[in-house]
């Protein structure tokens, strides 16, 4: 069963991903990722991050659901922040616990591929030079991650 | 039929959110864009290129095709950019 | 540059990651991976872990600098412990930062597979009932999991 | 020269390390393999598959071509179970 949260608040990306583990036995890998806001050579002041709420959380759990029914997987973790999002702080956050190693990269990798192209979140940066700049525009590159999974279009 | 509006088509919409009766003509996620891109300059300019402008019946994905009768909220919004 | 330690003592995944990312506003993605050792539907009792010394930090500085040559990098951990270890408690654990996940990634996994096929530490394993096993055989896919990144043979 | 042995190859071995005078032959560490193996049946049997050992010159992997002229170390070990 995946825990999904999406909080305006930082989490702990260490006490999650050992959470995975804790008290078990059966649990051989445990792979985690978080994504930070880059200060993309200074000229970024701070992400705001806008959501769907309800939707956001559905459609991360309906990832994490495919990523469970893919492979046998122990355990899965997705956070995802919204609002105002200073450069060095933790975006999102995804980790899978397994048996076995290969899966919970894959699982991780296809976790976040599919969180980009598919959860309704989007970035408008705040520049540091005070003006607030257009919404960012998704990247091809991610649309093509989540492809390679196989996946349908959202 | 709620209608919900983010990012930058909220702010070409010009509302995060509307109630609005659908003539019955209306039956697919592409008649809305089309319907309600007629219905003013603010919904024109939000789907000007419709093919940037993603949809969601219920909260779930839904392409131009899907029927929207049954459904509660539709929602438009840019294509994701969060993780 | 990369972190290496080969250690008796436990660690503190969570830290480790983090540790990557403290204090900088240009990384975006830190990936981290932690090995357990798993009780083998409650055969195994512990893992008892050999290891050559110094061969064992070069041989992990030696990946870990062939990940920071493949792809831009900011920072590499790799931990890697010795010594008797109960099932549930963590082994091994690799983390990287870059600016951006696929790289991340893709590093964090290839240090895995290479620090399998080529760290000098052996595992043998004390069964639930008492009994010392053999070391444990190494397996063909690990060397596999290695070769698919290009490598030479170890 | 100094020969390091782990794991089973240690056990079978008999010692975890030794000093030991090469007699000139002995160049490669394939020929120290072969060397070794006529030493005695400890010996022998950590050697009896050869392709199950791995080596190390100064704590670098190393094959069975490697020329050991100039190690201060060499190393014998079953293939890596790590990670």
């Amino acid at each position: 069963m995946a825990t999904v949260r999406v909080q305006r608040e930082d989490f702990d990306a260490g006490l999650e991903a050992a959470a995975l583990a804790r008290g078990r036995r059966d649990v051989g890998a445990v792979a985690s990722f978080v994504g930070y806001c880059r200060d993309e050579g200074g000229t970024l002041a701070a992400l705001d991050l806008e959501h769907y709420p309800g939707m956001a959380e559905a459609e991360m759990a309906r990832v994490a659901a495919e990523a469970e029914a893919r492979w046998p997987l122990i355990g899965v973790t997705a956070i995802h922040r919204f609002g105002t999002i200073a450069p060095g702080e933790q975006i999102v956050f995804v980790a899978v616990a397994s048996a076995h190693r290969g899966e919970a990269f894959a699982a991780a990798e296809m976790l976040m591929d599919y969180l980009k192209a598919r959860a309704p979140f989007w970035k408008r940066a705040i520049r540091a030079d005070g003006t607030v700049e257009g919404w960012v525009a998704a990247k091809e590159a991610d649309d093509a991650s989540a492809a390679r999974w196989g996946a349908a279009e959202p | 039929m709620k209608l919900i509006y983010f990012a930058w088509v909220r702010e070409r919409v010009g509302k995060s959110e509307e109630d609005l009766d659908l003539p019955p003509e209306v039956t697919t996620v592409g008649d809305l864009i089309v319907w309600l891109s007629g219905r003013g300059e603010n919904y024109a300019y939000a789907f000007e290129k419709p093919a940037t402008v993603r949809a969601a019946l219920d909260r779930v994905h839904a392409r131009r095709e899907a029927v929207i009768a049954g459904a509660k909220e539709v929602a438009f919004f840019p294509p994701m950019t969060g993780g």
